[in-house]
């Protein structure tokens, strides 16, 4: 279990470097088969989290408060799960998309590698000043990908990213530094009994700081707005990456101190995450139900689908919420993955970035039309998909708990969700236009797309084991 | 214990701090922007070592943050620079594109 | 009047900050007991050393990854540099620089050994290292860098690639980093030598992969 | 009201009316000089928090890197160049 | 894994194997298609048969599987369920065999035989679900694997028409989920069980669950075309003449009208709806839907659209039978589920024959079709006159039971429903068959597409099935009594709804 552990810090961090040695465009080889064994660690990692419980690992042998100490528990596990499961067949697909002179793809696999590398590190830090370390791994990576041999629209949305990313990180820091100027320790660990609350008001402004800066990492709304550029500008490899996992490791972060060291200041505030949640899940709808291009549409929907997320909280007294939460992170993550990945095929194969474009091609692509289809149902919540679970879960939770604006708002947003899904289907079933040719697609790309998403509603068939890793951690 | 060079320099950092996110919500010139970032993150990082020392003893705990702090921030910042030199290379412009969409 | 909000916020923010600030008793926990008491077995003589690459060892590990990730990026962007500047650098500054090259690398080295008793160490001789190469470049004496090829690859990573190593070496000593106490020593200056190179090149890099 | 305290608060003040010239001064330039002569007292701040370390790299890397990357984006940029707010 | 338990999952597997294979093959690739189509039809055909003995022989087949700690994905076959499955299952290979003569080198043959598979699984799904949350996933996957069958054409008109059905099945899939968490959450399960579940509850739960049936019954409701839900009906007519009959007969409408006895008979119980004081309006809503579908019939010139009003009022049959208490109503409503759906799949194949060998899909063109075309016409005439409920047509026993039952139920008002109801349908009926017997023959059809060969009046593949279920149609008519009628097993099924013996 220790070596799953620290295996998946060290094998990207290794093959990353490995990747950038080799020079640009080499790389992918090594990164796949890494992604492989990573895959095996983290279902070891989540197997013996289940039988073993919680497992801490203190680097250098100090333990805390002194040195760092590392720690996966259910929650961890299931997102290093899902880390590794969405990361390898993106690395396959990857490998298919980039061309040998594609100056986007020069620089993909040690980006790459040092972006998953740090959501790893994240998802297993317990150290506040560790994870801020981690998030700036992930956002400096994040940026690299979106920047990456792009032109003029990349560079300044990757530039309105970095600056999003900076702010957060940099709020999240300055609550780091209050915290450790209160408690004189950053170990969550160590925080957890001394963090009351009638903490100094100093701890409830580092609380509020690290809450927005994470927010605004995450894209909640109405921190939304670098999203769409830089998701629907990327190459469909990177999109995907940031779209299933980059935003779910802010919140993550979000949870973990939320249910952690700072749960006895949380109680306060519990409905505004749920209300810009609910906001998020409008807003989002609607500009995905109006966007023109394909991947603008997609990356609003993760900015609705991403509202679920904070419809948890004011739920979390009962352990089916957080489950629902966990469950929509599943969902969402490999139907988005697998919806960009199916959306980055039509756009090669159609050669443009827009919905009134796709027309004909369920005669053209009828695998990777039936993917993008997949990847809707689990965005609609429609059974049977994880997404339906989440919306299950959310609902029973919401209704547990008497909440009845939470369960209406996540049946509201299927229904929108569903607008703007159809939208894009009823397009493709339309004949195709005369002489609408299509370049030839490289098949992996297809099979991959449909992997992921048929992945996403496979998983709505048996989530009870991931239920159970996460009811007994979290 | 306001007087302690800690505590003075934690204010200090906090002044700074607003100064740089002030500067970083308001400023639409990119390299500007850079700087008021730089600012920010110095005021994190005084106040950082100064709360912690605020009765003047030094703690290495929050130095040895402070050093990894900022050499993230370099690189941070050189990165920062590629972009905005890119996108000046690329368009001309210093300032980002308004959410046209 | 955005700019009106924005600055009155600020304002209020710092006020409610300071003031929290000021209210604050003295915290809990104090490190640096165990930070001190530690420092014997911690293979170096200066606290903050041994914080750096000892007890908080790992978070170096992944600040140099983040630093390699800052080279790459600029990489990946591809910047298209000014062609190089023409006009010849004054004979003065030029002898100046040749003359102050050689003392700053044994200024790098000396602090790159100090770090082990007192303030200096890797980051402070990379600093100075990349210093030195970034005034041979005003100097003239050293064009802009393109693309990498593998022999300044490999120093870029060497550092980093020498610090994962050893990390991972020690994991059977039950944990990830962890030095046995009579080796720490020698192993974190043999990190901490390799890392002097990597960072010197890397802080140089960030500037020489982006001018001419 | 010792020596010390007041060389800190003038410190402080240095500090602050630099970082507040750096953003509000109209040329560019001439803030990012501003900007380095901050980090040098940055570099001084930290000798005052008995923190050399911290010091020596933010005079190194704060003020002299960075600078050096900021003179140089500088001197890149002002080819065709926007005058931004 | 015993047979019993098996047994359901390879009732599912017999269509969906062949539909993901199906999806995989080649556009061209039409004998293996058929092949498969077929063989997929038999051997459910043939598993539904082993599943009837066996549960007249008192065997019981059923299987689950956790889905979330707590909820399971449940099947079991029971005496309800496989009235439904039989005649899906009958229907489906039927239906098949004259999709496979109707879309002769049509485009897309693939896709729409994968879909149609689909299509049928889930049925099987919904007709074996042992539990709301298995009925619900079904359900939905219904809906679908429908959309790209209505909108198989490809033309705008196709997407307003499936667009429409999704707005409506969405939304009512919405209510029903709601309906079924609540459900879930007051209860802990959604188990189907003869006679209901909730009797168990508290009285202070009454409020709810009379807000939960309407949520239920707005969910299926939909799907059964139930006033005012029904407006997706007529717009899906733009589908070809095989997914119609799907739609009407085999699949979705069906699907409704069975969720909705689910809901009535084994959630909230007769006696427990009853006390609820549920019933009565359900029954009401249902008369109306019987009528206004009957009324709007009756001004449709598009022969698709008058059968698909009919559709309407004839499924509404189903739900005012399950409304009425006692056991001879529900009889009723059961065994017009599977008449209705014999009937009016006939005259669903027979428009399609019009349509594909004439080029007639307006009633005014269908003067003296009955000359050129007598066998379908034959078939179409038996059908309309089942739909009547005339003597010794299915239709006739289903309106018998209903009567029976009003009356039992203390609902005379319902007997005069079914009575103008009748009188309504043949006006909308008996005008067709004039036109097609006793008007001459114009000079030219509309566009004819297949010329007669003797007696084969069009293909042999679109003339067969619409004959088979008319025989169908007129043997359920006479011999109401026989050992294994839908008669008998709807007798079967209201014993256990109503716990209780039925005199012979």
């Amino acid at each position: 279990m220790t070596a799953a552990l620290t295996g998946l810090i060290v094998v990207p961090l290794a093959w990353a470097t490995l990747a950038f040695l080799l020079g640009p465009g080499r790389g992918a080889v090594p990164a796949i088969v890494a992604l492989g064994i990573q895959l095996g660690l983290a279902v070891n990692l989540a197997h013996g989290v289940a039988v073993e419980g919680t497992l801490v690992h203190p680097v250098g042998g100090w333990g805390a408060p002194l040195g760092i100490d590392l720690a996966v528990d259910g929650l961890s596990a299931a997102m290093l799960l899902l880390t590794q499961a969405i990361a390898l067949p993106l690395a396959v697909y990857a490998r298919a998309y980039f061309k040998a002179d594609d100056p986007a793809g020069r620089h993909f696999w040690p980006l790459a590698g040092f972006l998953i590398a740090g959501l790893n590190a994240l998802f297993l830090a317990a150290d506040l000043f560790n994870l801020y370390v981690t998030l700036e791994l992930v956002g400096l990576a994040a940026v690299g990908l979106v920047a990456a041999g792009g032109g003029a629209p990349q560079v300044a949305a990757a530039l309105r990213y970095l600056f999003a990313t900076l702010l957060g990180s940099g709020a999240y820091l300055l609550a780091v530094a209050l915290v450790y100027g209160a408690y004189g320790t950053v170990s969550i660990a160590t925080l957890l009994p001394l963090v009351t609350a009638e903490a100094p008001r100093l701890v409830w402004i580092a609380g509020a700081l690290a809450g927005v800066g994470l927010a605004l990492k995450t894209a909640l709304f109405p921190f939304h707005f670098w999203l769409p550029p830089a998701h629907g500008s990327a190459p469909a490899p990177v999109s995907a990456l940031l779209s299933a996992l980059v935003v779910k490791a802010s919140f993550y972060l979000i949870l973990r101190l939320w249910l952690g060291p700072f749960a006895p200041l949380a109680a306060v505030a519990d409905w505004l995450p749920a209300t810009l949640g609910a906001a998020a899940i409008f807003w989002g709808s609607w500009q995905a139900i109006r966007a023109v291009k394909l991947k603008r549409l997609i990356a609003y929907s993760t900015v609705a689908q991403l509202g679920y997320l904070f419809l948890i909280f004011p739920l979390l007294a009962q352990t089916g919420a957080l489950q629902a939460g966990i469950m929509q992170v599943f969902a969402h993550g490999l139907a988005k993955a697998g919806m960009f990945a199916a959306a980055g095929v039509m756009i090669k194969a159609t050669g443009q970035d827009t919905v009134a474009g796709l027309a004909g091609v369920v005669e053209r692509l009828p695998l990777t039309l039936f993917a993008f289809g997949l990847a809707g149902m689990t965005l609609m919540g429609l059974p049977p998909s994880s997404g339906f679970l989440a919306k299950w879960l959310l609902i029973e939770a919401a209704l547990a708990q008497g909440a009845w604006v939470i369960a209406i708002v996540a049946l509201a947003g299927g229904l929108l969700a569903a607008i703007y899904v159809f939208r894009v289907l009823r397009q493709a079933f339309l004949l195709a236009p005369a002489g609408g040719d299509v370049a030839p697609v490289p098949r992996t790309l297809e099979w991959t797309a449909f992997a992921l998403s048929a992945a996403s509603v496979l998983l709505g068939l048996r989530g009870v084991e991931l239920m159970q890793l996460v009811g007994g951690g979290g | 214990m306001i007087a302690s060079t800690g505590m003075i320099f934690a204010v200090t950092g906090a002044v700074l701090f607003a100064l740089g996110v002030a500067g970083v919500v308001l400023i639409d010139h990119l390299l500007r922007r850079i700087l008021a970032f730089n600012l920010m993150g110095s005021g994190i990082f005084l106040i950082l070592v100064g709360l912690a020392q605020r009765h003047d003893v030094p703690d290495p705990v929050p130095q040895a943050m402070v050093l990894t702090g900022i050499v993230v921030a370099v690189a941070a910042t050189a990165l920062a620079l590629a972009l905005v030199r890119k996108l000046h290379a690329l368009s001309g412009r210093l300032t980002l594109p308004g959410d046209g969409e | 009047m955005k700019r009106l909000a924005v600055v009155t916020a600020a304002l209020a923010f710092t006020v409610a900050l300071i003031a929290a600030m000021l209210e604050l008793e003295t915290s809990p926990i104090d490190l640096r007991g165990p930070v001190a008491a530690q420092l014997a077995a911690s293979g170096v003589d200066h606290p903050v050393t041994a914080v750096l690459l000892n007890y908080r060892g790992y978070d170096t590990l992944l600040e140099i990854a983040v630093l390699l990730l800052g080279v790459l990026v600029i990489l990946a962007v591809g910047v298209d540099r000014p062609a190089a500047r023409t006009e010849q650098p004054d004979p003065l500054l030029e002898t100046l620089v040749r003359l102050a090259l050689p003392l700053m690398v044994v200024v790098a080295v000396y602090l790159l050994w100090a770090g082990a008793f007192r303030p200096g160490g890797a980051f402070q001789a990379g600093a100075v290292l990349a210093a030195a190469a970034v005034l041979r470049h005003l100097a003239g004496l050293q064009a802009g860098w393109a693309a990498p090829g593998l022999r300044l690859r490999l120093g870029l990573v060497a550092g980093f690639v020498v610090f994962l190593a050893v990390a991972a070496a020690l994991l059977p000593q039950g944990a990830l980093l962890q030095y046995p106490p009579a080796q720490a020593g020698m192993l974190i200056l043999v990190i901490e030598a390799a890392l002097t190179v990597s960072l010197g090149l890397i802080l140089a890099g960030l500037f020489l992969f982006l001018s001419p | 009201m010792t020596w010390g305290a007041a060389f800190d608060l003038l410190l402080a003040a240095g500090l602050v009316w630099s970082a507040w010239r750096t953003l509000a001064t109209r040329r560019l330039d001439r803030a990012i000089v501003l900007f380095i002569a901050f980090g040098l007292l940055m570099a001084l701040a930290w000798a005052r928090l008995s923190a050399p370390d911290i010091g020596l790299a933010e005079a190194a890397i704060g003020a002299g890197l960075t600078g050096a990357l900021l003179l140089d984006a500088y001197g890149a940029l002002t080819g065709r160049r926007e005058d931004g707010s | 894994m015993t047979t019993n338990e098996w047994l359901p999952l390879a009732v599912l597997a017999s269509s969906l194997l062949p539909g993901l294979l199906i999806f995989a093959l080649p556009e061209d690739r039409f004998r293996l298609r058929t092949l498969l189509n077929l063989a997929g039809a038999l051997a459910k055909v043939a598993l539904v048969v082993a599943l009837v003995a066996g549960v007249a022989a008192g065997e019981r087949y059923g299987v689950r599987f956790a889905v979330l700690p707590g909820v399971d994905l449940a099947f079991k076959v029971d005496a309800l369920g496989l009235l439904f499955m039989t005649l899906s299952t009958a229907l489906w290979l039927l239906t098949t065999l004259y999709a496979i003569g109707y879309l002769e080198d049509a485009p897309h043959r693939s896709r729409f035989f994968g879909f149609f598979s689909l299509c049928v699984t889930a049925t099987m799904g919904i007709s074996m679900a042992a539990n709301l949350f298995t009925f619900f996933i079904f359900y939905e996957l219904l809906t679908l694997s429908t959309f790209p069958l209505v909108v198989h054409r490809g033309t705008p008109k196709a997407m307003r028409g499936g667009t429409i059905y999704l707005a409506y099945t969405l939304a009512g899939g919405t209510a029903l989920l709601t309906g079924i968490v609540w459900l879930n959450h007051l209860l802990g399960h959604t188990e189907f069980a003869d006679a209901g579940i909730l009797a168990t509850l508290g009285s202070e739960h009454a409020g709810s669950l009379k807000v939960i049936f309407v949520l239920l019954i707005a969910g299926v409701g939909v799907k059964a075309a139930l006033f005012p839900l029904h407006g997706w009906l007529p717009q899906a007519m733009v589908a070809p003449a095989p997914v119609s009959a799907l739609l009407h007969a085999v699949a979705v409408v069906k699907a409704g009208a069975f969720g909705i006895v689910r809901i009535v008979d084994e959630i909230y119980g007769p006696e427990f709806a009853q006390s609820l004081g549920l019933l009565q309006p359900l029954a009401v809503l249902a008369a109306i839907t019987i009528v206004w579908g009957s009324c709007r019939a009756l001004f449709q010139d598009d022969l698709k659209k008058r059968l698909a009003f009919s559709t309407v009022s004839q499924v509404s049959y189903i739900t005012l039978g399950v409304a009425m208490f006692g056991p001879l109503g529900t009889i009723g409503g059961l065994v017009h589920l599977v008449h209705q759906g014999i009937m009016k799949i006939t005259l669903f194949f027979c428009a399609g024959n019009y349509a594909e060998t004439l080029g007639i899909h307006k009633v005014s063109e269908m003067n003296g079709v009955g000359r050129r075309m007598p066998l379908t016409t034959l078939a179409f005439s038996i059908g309309a006159l089942g739909m009547m409920g005339v003597p010794l047509t299915a239709g006739a026993i289903s309106k018998l039971w209903l009567s029976d039952g009003a009356r039992a139920a203390g609902m005379e008002w319902a007997v005069w429903v079914l009575w103008t109801s009748s009188l309504l349908n043949a006006a909308y009926f008996l005008p067709i068959l004039w036109r097609a017997w006793m008007r001459p023959v114009p000079v030219a059809w509309p566009e004819e597409h297949i010329p007669a060969r003797g007696w084969r009046e069009t293909a042999l593949l679109l003339l067969l099935p619409p004959l088979f279920t008319a025989a169908a149609t007129v043997a359920a008519g006479v011999f109401p009594d026989a050992a294994v009628t839908p008669l008998a097993w709807a007798r079967l099924i209201a014993e256990s709804e109503y716990l209780m013996r039925l005199a012979p």
